[in-house]
């Protein structure tokens, strides 16, 4: 099965499963069961990437062995004149990141089956189409099949929060569309500029371009932009709060747990390989960005009033570490001439990414338990849920723990790897980083406090009922994703790293 | 002086054929009466088809051209391409116009004429070999153009559409003879060859220049680019929908057509004059385009003014003076006057007898009342604005590639400047149908007119499908200029 | 200074002269019959250029054709001719200034001092014809298919022309011969039975 | 021998199987299964931890170093779990296993009418399990594990009662005090990494002690131009960590509110085990510590303040578990004075004398709560020794052994503590030496002060023999039934399950000082465990005066420590046993003391107002302001609205006019014909 | 004797005369199409201009087309008018402005 095209299954199987629920979903339980089939199918042909994939594998070009990271290699001629070719690959990290999809995608449609009553069908096509197109994302080894899906995704997104999502959904989804359209499209022209140097838009030949000092830095800005609003990061991330608190939970959840991540993904994919000696030299923009976020954010995150808009605040918080993890590499690649803590930053990184995503995807779909039974998010209508929902509270807890990075959790690998990579670099920056240890516990454990704990303040807290077994199932599955990784981080971190150390061979020598 | 030999009615077999039928047509449309209009409907469908057909026939060798009568008469595969498409969306014009001429009792023999003239008219326009040629295929264009907008002569607003139409365009064509009459005086010829060809060494260059300026303006006008755009939206507005539809789609190809013939077969030599004018057109389009539609409440207005952006970019192919920019701008002619068939054939699709379903919020809800079409509108808005994967982002790619390529980065910067604001208006369509609540809540009774759905639909999925599958088409217009 | 030339002056004045009347002037038939002066005198500036049929004909054309239909509408479209000037001085300032601007250009593109050449001989005389069999020889070989597009243009207008001006009026009595010779007895007399009493309405 | 992998295993699982089923299956196993289930587990890992330390100390078994797994691997960079035990670490396991099998069996009887039974039994489990994960490590990363481990299950049994609002507050208030030490012990973690190569234990310590690389002078320059000494970095960081765990000054505040979770934690882990963590942790990098002399002064410093300040607060407590919790600070002060002077085997001694006294001195404060009805204020308390003997006298044993009263354990542990400190040559060593010696004085004051409150004097509470209530079950709204010094009926002797654990606890108290002192003070009972350079080893001094327990104890008694204890007592005796009244006289007398000690020096008043309030104003500032202001609203929508405005205003233009329509297109032509003039223009030149 | 430049100068006056007219009338919609007519003559002056001095029919046989599609053009515009004229009773350019913005 190795040689299937596995890749174009996982992003066309749930797009065209898209089309098929929108035309036989009219009955609402049918549409719920065609999804989750679906869903499920796309999770079962995700998981052999993770087993196929062989991260010892080299090849010897021309006698001499180098590694193969890039596999289950798809590439197909599609548009000859301009050398665009419909190719597909995956590497350590675009496994990880597909795998956390499909899993996610297959929560999330448990997840909305009753809290999504109207129009069924179309929101769960809506669901599937973002599916497919962020495994094309992660798939994409073409800038402009990249770019396409990176653009695509944004449709259904909008439609989500536009239709299902809350008051404000009109102002918050607009806000999303042309935030993230007005940072792609500044990318297109960097990719037609690439194309104009190289006649291709294969990532590898960008990658070979040779380019002026000039030329990297403003396609490095270029990339930035797109990337930043993506993540998001400071300043460009006040998209990102309202799009979560109007979103439908399912929205959130996917948006928190995938979306951001494409920005992160970005970054490793395109400012780092195309742009290194531009990222060498504005690195302290992106670090000095992130630190803010750190810590302006995480003060933002303890005055929040809206659950939802604290969870949004702090995944903010978290995705500073991934930009952190990526570019303090750089500096300690050419400053420091010490590759392994940049490959230990660049791993942080991604393990952030992938925690990030369970994370806050337990994080949303907890809030998402309550919305469904009370349709209130705001943290003052709550109290003492513990008292009539103890499992709900033990999960949330164990959420809010792994949070605000508590060791044995996923949350705490990344940040500690980061962390410690950072040191290596600079002590203050570090010191700033680890900042977010008390800042991201204090609005966490506020939220929990206010929230879970105390007692049952008003009459609607106390009818609540306890998870049912759908809900069981989602919190149960993120529990299981959290702790696993949070334990036993090795088998994350291994299929990654020869990714990673091609990664930061590369940056090793100056391009220009 | 070149004798007249037989030959050359092969090369022009297609309009002589098509002619042949208009006539035809208007015989049999007078023994009509107004119940039987279907027959005009389907004969004309049918001379387009015929004609189409002979078109593809007399295709040459790709990247070479067929001169007939001394040149006047240009047959190549720009023309081919270009004509294949102006009789498709002719076409379309009929089946999108039929049920809204209809219910207004506007269902006259004349409308399938004019249109049928006009049409002969631009496959004149974009085989013109020679000044005389182009003008009058000019003409005959725009003459058939200017009684369609009136067409409704009950309507004030349609009569004030086509007296600004036509003062306008007649203005503009003056303006186009002069230039003509400038560079017959600085070549001594009208065939746009024998221009080209001595352009290097003519003895007032001046003269040249002189008629290049209102020659760009001419053309200026009939794409509709700022600052010759005015009467772009009172036009589309004022116009029935029907006659909107041809007028905002066929033309504009027809329009590249005379620009490429004009500029470039002719006036190439002077490249770097109107490379520099048309980039300063494209500016001033793309940011009055865009400006100026987001105010609009009116959804035909809306989409004019869109339009005018939408030249704008399509100007980005000419900076480059290269054919791989023609190409790209051909193919943008080409999606855009598909979109644009789409987008106005949905207004007529959703007129009533007394409603014309043209404001804005005529559209509010429609996807609670009928969840088809208005996917199919939010696809066409998507591709308008330029998101892939529809068709409309990748000719938006391909122009801006040419301006990059051409060295023109800060063009390029600048149209993704006014996309973004351009996105602000396409989404409000699209805001409009899924997330507001309809005004009444009926189910939306759709026409009985088949042919009309079934062809509406397959136009909106052709834009997700070129979007896909864009290469042939690219690839042909490539070959067409001989890439 | 030669004759020619004096003639040039004069009818280029006499042209000039009407052109600024024709778009000063208040009253539309004024405007139009300045405007025949001004083609008949440009007509004339034709024929100095040895042009004879092509000043022929503008003067058949338009002053016999275009001219007419253009008085005809005026008449028919009884314009109050009251308010006409409104506004005129206001605007003339600027319309001035931009037509001097543009006049300025062009002459200074065109280059006039570089185009003092005198003409050749007559080319036509010269080729042993007239003007007229010049043209003709031109236009029905070289020019054939523009000429059918010319054609094609002049239908066009009276296509366009007819359904935009013509129409039925409601209350028009006309005589249709056919229905007239095809009449028949029932067409005409309708023989009824009637009771003699007249029965009491039912009134509900 | 070795030691086998399985044992260590079982010892470290047994407690955490316990804590799974007793959590996730309560409901199914019931009350008796989840105690029991636990017990057993937490018996199994105390017998097998038992086992192991006689293996060390008398069975010959070599010190074990193992790794289990590879946790992750990022090119020279790894990181492991695994274990490291030897004599120390079996030390702390048998302290930790030993009192938490204590306080299970106590909490049988404590908890007996609570809801959260089961849930209770589950943590209590986990907290076994996470400290034995933090005592076991052999690297950082475990060890960080284990650290937040245990203050995650601090942070749920402190908010137990989580109906409570105090408990609550005090909870989170525990968990971000924590984290602000957590913050410099991770920084000192990466700094370990950094300049010592490894997270193993063995391998940074190896470097440490390498002359070769003489770890101690290298230098770093956090700040251009001011070189400090990498290992005082290291250490500093790693001991801002242990001030928070081990509640040193200024990070104290949390302690004394953990005291709103249930009785039997603040035992086990607010007195025992937990807190400790902090000392172990600096005495098991001793290696690292020994390195820098500043380090060392800092945490000298840092501790005889704690020993000394916090002391002084406990005298004014009423609430008798606060008094015993300010007795546990500073009782941290004084194993943290002996770390800073070096004599970490000191310091061990002491946590484990500490561990045992203290948690009896809790234990027998709960079981008078118990008997109290939750009532813990000792004004309305008295007399109780008539109802509740061997509570009694248990207590009096704890008091005695934390006062340091001869032959007890506190006596040998705080002396070798008061004699190093005395014998160190380290800068702050005077003033710890006053701190320690001003703190031997107060704590015996408090001791006795809250024997005498508790159990002698007149009974200062009424009972109304109101039938006993059925709703005895739970505790929170307890109090909330009876005006305080009401109780619904007489005191009693708690049940067996509670002073069992007492007596045996009490037995420790007594004996294990003079059993232990001689091989783990002056013998060399750690081994490599705790390594001192030459120049710092104090006990050593002391050490050549120590002829034996009876030696040590006279020699003791013509010391000034004892006589002050003894002062202290009488003091306490004088004023709280015969004349009450002098209590309130001297309360007023001092009033600006008393003020300044019951308002614990208005500290956590200025973090409340400082960090929290300040925290919520300064978030709130750049919410409102930054984001919401300027961002979105300047930029974001700002620009938004300028377009919209920009476009109603500019479609005036497009008049309907039609001449206006010409004149746009004639001043477009005139534009063009200027412009290619200019171009005609450029190119003629 | 006439030069080209005499031709042209005049071609170009009258056109602007014409360009002038369209922009300065503010009134009557006929004017404009006279207008217009007035700028087609400059451009055949042109014309007839250049195809004497080149010695080139051409020029003259476009006058032609030019008279030709001018003649068609009235009729059409004046048809046009005419129905505006039905509908809005008045041809003031000032009255024609329901379409703007």
């Amino acid at each position: 099965m190795a040689d299937w095209p596995i890749l174009s299954l996982l992003i066309w199987v749930p797009i065209l499963g898209a089309v098929i629920v929108l035309a036989f979903g009219r009955d609402e339980t049918v549409a719920r069961w065609l999804t989750l089939c679906i869903a499920l199918a796309t999770l079962a042909l995700s998981l052999p990437l993770y087993f196929l994939y062989q991260p010892g594998l080299t090849a010897t070009f021309a006698g001499v062995a180098a590694p193969v990271t890039m596999q289950f290699v798809e590439s197909h001629e599609w548009i000859r004149a301009l050398k665009v070719y419909y190719a597909l690959g995956a590497d350590g990290i675009a496994v990880a990141l597909i795998v956390l999809t499909t899993f996610t995608s297959v929560l999330v449609v448990i997840g909305s089956w009753a809290s999504i009553d109207k129009r069924v069908s179309q929101y769960m096509a809506a669901m599937l189409a973002l599916e497919g197109m962020l495994i094309g994302v992660f798939a994409a080894t073409d800038a402009l099949l990249f770019y396409i899906f990176f653009e695509a995704m944004l449709i259904p997104m909008f439609i989500i929060i536009g239709i299902w999502g809350g008051p404000r959904r009109v102002y918050a989804t607009l806000k999303f569309f042309i935030y993230t359209f007005l940072g792609s499209i500044f990318m297109l022209v960097g990719l037609i500029y690439l194309h104009m140097k190289t006649g291709e838009f294969s990532l590898a030949a960008f990658a070979q371009a040779g380019l002026s000092t000039s030329e990297q830095a403003w396609l490095f800005f270029a990339f930035l932009i797109a990337f930043a609003i993506k993540v998001p990061m400071w300043p460009v991330h006040t998209w990102l709060p309202d799009a979560h608190v109007e979103a439908p939970t399912g929205g959130s959840v996917i948006l928190a747990a995938i979306m951001l991540k494409v920005g992160g993904y970005g970054f490793i994919r395109f400012s780092l390989p195309i742009t290194p000696d531009a990222s060498y030299e504005y690195a302290w923009v992106v670090i000095a960005m992130s630190l803010v976020a750190v810590v302006y954010i995480g003060y933002v995150a303890l005055v929040q009033e809206d659950m939802k808009k604290l969870i949004a605040y702090s995944s903010i918080a978290h995705m500073a570490f991934v930009t952190l993890g990526i570019f303090v590499a750089l500096a300690l690649t050419r400053d420091f001439a010490n590759p392994d803590a940049a490959r230990l930053g660049v791993q942080g990184a991604m393990v952030q990414m992938i925690s990030h995503g369970f994370v806050s995807g337990a994080m949303f779909s907890c809030i998402g338990v309550l919305y469904d039974r009370m349709h209130s998010r705001m943290i003052r209508d709550y109290g003492g849920v513990a008292n009539v929902m103890p499992w709900y509270a033990a999960f949330f807890v164990l959420f809010a723990m792994a949070n605000c990075g508590l060791p044995g959790t996923s949350g705490f690998v990344g940040e500690f790897m980061v962390i410690v990579a950072i040191f290596q670099s600079n002590f203050w920056i570090a010191a700033i980083a680890a900042f977010t240890l008390i800042i991201g516990a204090a609005y966490t454990l506020w939220l929990v406090k206010r929230v879970i704990f105390g007692a049952v303040t008003n009459e609607q807290v106390a009818a609540l009922k306890d998870l049912d077994g759908r809900e069981w199932v989602v919190l149960g599955a993120f529990a299981i994703a959290v702790l696993a990784v949070g334990i036993y981080p090795k088998p994350l971190t291994d299929l990654m790293e020869p990714s990673v150390l091609q990664l930061v061979n590369a940056l090793m020598t100056a391009k220009a | 002086m070149t004798p007249f030999n037989t030959a050359d009615l092969l090369v022009i077999l297609p309009e002589l054929v098509l002619l042949g039928a208009t006539c035809a047509i208007l015989l049999v449309d007078l023994f009509l009466k107004p119940g039987q209009r279907d027959v005009t409907h389907w004969l004309s469908i049918g001379a387009l088809a015929l004609t189409a057909f002979f078109v593809w026939r007399g295709a040459p060798e790709m990247g070479q051209g067929v001169y007939a009568f001394g040149g006047m008469f240009v047959h190549d595969n720009i023309a081919v391409v270009l004509k294949l498409f102006v009789l498709l969306i002719c076409a379309l014009t009929f089946v999108y116009g039929r049920h809204y001429l209809r219910e207004r009792q506007l269902l006259i023999g004349e409308f399938y004429l004019l249109i049928l003239f006009a049409t002969i008219g631009m496959l004149l326009l974009v085989s013109a070999g020679s000044l005389i040629t182009a003008y009058l295929g000019l003409e005959l264009l725009a003459l058939s153009s200017y009684a369609l907008v009136a067409l409704n002569r009950d309507s004030s607003i349609s009569a004030e559409a086509a007296i600004k139409y036509f003062v306008l365009g007649a203005l503009a064509s003056g303006l186009l003879l002069y230039g003509m009459s400038m560079v017959y005086g600085a070549t001594g010829t009208l065939d746009l060859a024998r221009i080209q060809a001595s352009t290097g060494f003519i003895e007032h260059p001046n003269l040249l220049a002189l008629g290049l300026v209102f020659i760009v303006v001419g053309v200026a006008f009939k794409l509709g680019a700022a600052p010759f755009h005015m009467w772009l939206p009172d036009v589309y507005q004022g116009a029935p929908t029907a006659v909107t539809v041809f007028i905002g789609s066929a033309p504009k190809l027809a329009a590249f057509g005379m620009a490429y013939r004009l500029l470039e077969s002719g006036l190439g030599g002077l490249s770097e004059h109107w490379t520099i004018m048309l980039s300063f057109l494209a500016v001033l389009s793309l940011a009055v385009g865009n400006l100026f539609a987001i105010a609009q409440t009116n959804l035909k207005r809306m989409l004019a003014y869109s339009t005018i952006s939408h030249v704008g970019f399509l100007l980005l192919g000419f900076v480059g003076a290269t054919p791989a920019g023609y190409a790209a701008a051909m193919f943008y002619a080409i999606s855009y006057a598909l979109t644009a068939a789409v987008a106005f054939g949905i207004i007529a699709l959703l007129a009533r007898a007394g409603f014309e379903a043209e404001e804005i919020d005529d559209f509010k809800g429609l996807n609670q009342r009928n969840p088809w079409y208005a996917g199919i509108v939010a696809i066409t808005m998507f591709s308008l604005a330029g998101v892939p994967p529809l068709f409309g982002f990748f000719a938006k790619l391909l122009v801006l590639k040419t301006a990059v390529d051409a060295g023109f980065l800060w063009l390029a910067i600048v149209a993704i400047v006014f996309a973004i604001i351009g996105l602000l208006y396409y989404l409000r369509v699209v805001k409009v149908m899924y997330f507001d609540a309809p005004v009444h809540d009926a189910k939306l009774e759709l026409p009985p007119d088949l042919p009309l759905r079934w062809t509406l639909s397959l136009n909106g999925l052709s834009l997700l499908i070129l979007g896909v599958a864009w290469g042939p088409l690219f690839d042909w217009c490539n070959r067409a200029l001989g890439l | 200074m030669t004759f020619e030339l004096v003639c040039f002056y004069f009818f280029a004045a006499v042209a000039t002269a009407a052109a600024l009347a024709v778009i000063s002037v208040k009253n539309p038939v004024v405007a139009a019959l300045c405007l025949v002066l001004t083609f008949f005198s440009v007509a004339c500036l034709w024929l100095l250029a040895q042009a004879e049929f092509l000043a022929i004909a503008l003067v058949l054309v338009y002053v016999g054709a275009v001219m007419v239909l253009f008085l005809f509408v005026v008449m028919m479209l009884d314009i109050d001719l009251v308010p006409l000037r409104e506004g005129f001085i206001r605007f003339l300032p600027v319309g001035v200034v931009v037509a001097a601007v543009m006049l300025v250009q062009m002459l200074m593109l065109i280059g006039v001092r570089a185009m003092q050449v005198a003409p050749g001989a007559d080319p036509a005389a010269a080729a042993g014809l007239s003007n007229i069999e010049w043209l003709g020889r031109t236009l029905f070989t070289e020019f054939l298919l523009p000429f059918e597009v010319a054609a094609l243009i002049l239908t066009v207008g009276l296509i366009a022309a007819v359904p935009l001006t013509l129409r039925r009026r409601s209350g028009l009595k006309t005589q249709k011969p056919g229905e007239q010779v095809r009449v028949q007895r029932e067409d005409r007399i309708r023989l009824i039975k009637m009771d003699a009493v007249k029965r009491p309405e039912s009134t509900p | 021998m070795a030691l086998q992998t399985s044992i260590l295993l079982a010892i470290v699982l047994a407690p955490l199987f316990g804590a799974v089923l007793a959590g996730l299956f309560g409901r199914q196993i019931g009350r008796v299964g989840a105690h029991s289930v636990t017990i057993a587990g937490v018996a199994l890992s105390c017998a097998l931890s038992i086992y192991v330390l006689f293996q060390l100390v008398w069975g010959g078994a070599l010190t074990y170093n193992e790794n289990l797994y590879t946790w992750f691997e990022v090119g020279k960079y790894s990181a492991h779990i695994g274990f490291l035990v030897d004599r120390l670490t079996a030390m702390m396991m048998v302290v930790v296993t030993f009192v938490s099998l204590m306080v299970h069996v106590y909490t049988i009887g404590y908890m007996a009418e609570d809801d959260g039974y089961q849930r209770f039994f589950s943590y209590i489990a986990l907290f076994t399990f996470s400290m034995l994960m933090l005592v076991m490590s052999n690297n950082f990363l475990q060890l960080f594990f284990g650290w937040e481990a245990v203050g995650l299950v601090s942070y749920l049994l402190i908010g137990f009662w989580f109906k409570r609002p105090t408990a609550i507050f005090a909870n989170m208030k525990a968990f971000l005090v924590n984290r602000v030490g957590d913050f410099g012990f991770l920084l000192g973690i990466a700094g370990v990494l950094m300049w010592f190569g490894s997270f193993d234990y063995a391998a940074v310590f190896a470097v440490a002690q390498d002359p070769s690389v003489d770890a101690g002078a290298r230098t770093v320059e956090l700040i251009a131009g001011h070189p400090w000494h990498v290992a005082t970095i290291v250490c500093i960081c790693l001991f801002i960590g242990a001030m928070g765990k081990s509640a040193q000054v200024p990070l104290h505040v949390w302690l004394p509110d953990s005291m709103e979770g249930p009785t039997p934690i603040s035992a086990l882990i607010h007195a025992a085990t937990m807190v400790t963590a902090g000392i172990f942790m600096v005495a098991r990098m001793s290696p690292l510590f020994e390195l820098s002399d500043t380090a060392l002064t800092f945490v000298l410093v840092i501790g005889a303040t704690t020993a000394l300040f916090t002391g002084l607060i406990g005298i004014v407590q009423n609430d008798i578990k606060r008094v015993v919790a300010y007795s546990t600070l500073s009782q941290l002060g004084y194993m943290t004075v002996a770390l800073g002077v070096s004599a970490y085997s000191a310091a061990v001694f002491h946590l484990m004398t500490h561990a045992f006294f203290k948690a009896l001195l809790f234990l027998g404060a709960g079981s008078v709560i118990m008997a109290m009805h939750h009532e813990q204020d000792m004004r309305h308390m008295g007399g109780l020794r008539k109802y509740m003997p061997v509570t009694w006298i248990t207590m009096w044993i704890g008091s005695l052994a934390l006062a340091g009263a001869p032959f007890f354990a506190g006596f040998f542990s705080k002396d070798a503590i008061i004699e190093a400190v005395h014998a160190s040559q380290r800068a702050g060593a005077g003033y710890a030496y006053f701190c320690v010696m001003a703190g031997v004085f107060v704590t015996a004051l408090y001791s006795f002060r809250l024997l005498y409150l508790t159990f002698h004097g007149t009974q200062r509470f009424v009972v109304e023999h109101a039938p006993a209530h059925a709703a005895h079950g739970d505790h929170d709204d307890h109090h909330a039934q009876h005006a305080p010094g009401h109780l619904a009926h007489a005191p009693h002797e708690s049940p067996w399950v509670v002073t069992l654990p007492l007596v045996l606890l009490a037995i420790p108290s007594v004996v294990i000082g003079g059993l232990a002192i001689g091989s783990m003070l002056f013998g060399d009972f750690f081994g490599s465990a705790i390594f001192v350079r030459e120049a710092n080893d104090v006990i050593g001094e002391v050490g050549e005066s120590y002829h034996g327990v009876l030696g040590f104890v006279l020699h003791g008694l013509a010391m000034p420590p004892f006589w002050i204890a003894v002062a202290g007592f009488l003091t306490a005796t004088y004023i709280w046993l015969f004349n009450p009244r002098i209590a309130d006289k001297a309360a007023n007398a001092l009033r600006p003391l008393h003020t300044l000690l019951s308002n614990k020096y208005w500290v956590d008043n200025l973090y409340q107002t400082v960090f929290a309030r300040g925290g919520i104003a300064l978030g709130r500032g750049l919410w409102r302001t930054g984001d919401a202001g300027l961002i979105d609203g300047v930029i974001v929508n700002g620009s938004a609205g300028l377009v919209q405005r920009i476009a109603a205003g500019v479609r005036r233009v497009q008049s309907g006019y039609l001449y206006h329509y010409a004149f746009a297109m004639i001043i477009g032509l005139i534009l063009l014909l200027a412009g290619s003039w200019w171009v005609v223009g450029r190119v003629a030149n | 004797m006439i030069t080209l430049a005499h031709f042209l100068a005049f071609g170009a006056v009258l056109f602007c005369i014409a360009v002038a007219g369209i922009f300065v009338n503010r009134k009557n919609i006929i004017v404009l199409l006279m207008c217009i007519e007035l700028m087609l003559l400059a451009v055949n002056t042109n014309f007839v201009a250049f195809s004497r001095y080149l010695g080139d029919p051409v020029g003259q046989v476009f006058v032609f087309f030019i008279l030709t599609v001018a003649a068609a053009e009235a009729a059409i515009g004046l048809a046009i008018l005419v129905v505006l004229f039905r509908n809005r009773a008045t041809i003031d350019v000032t009255d024609i402005d329901r379409l703007k913005g």
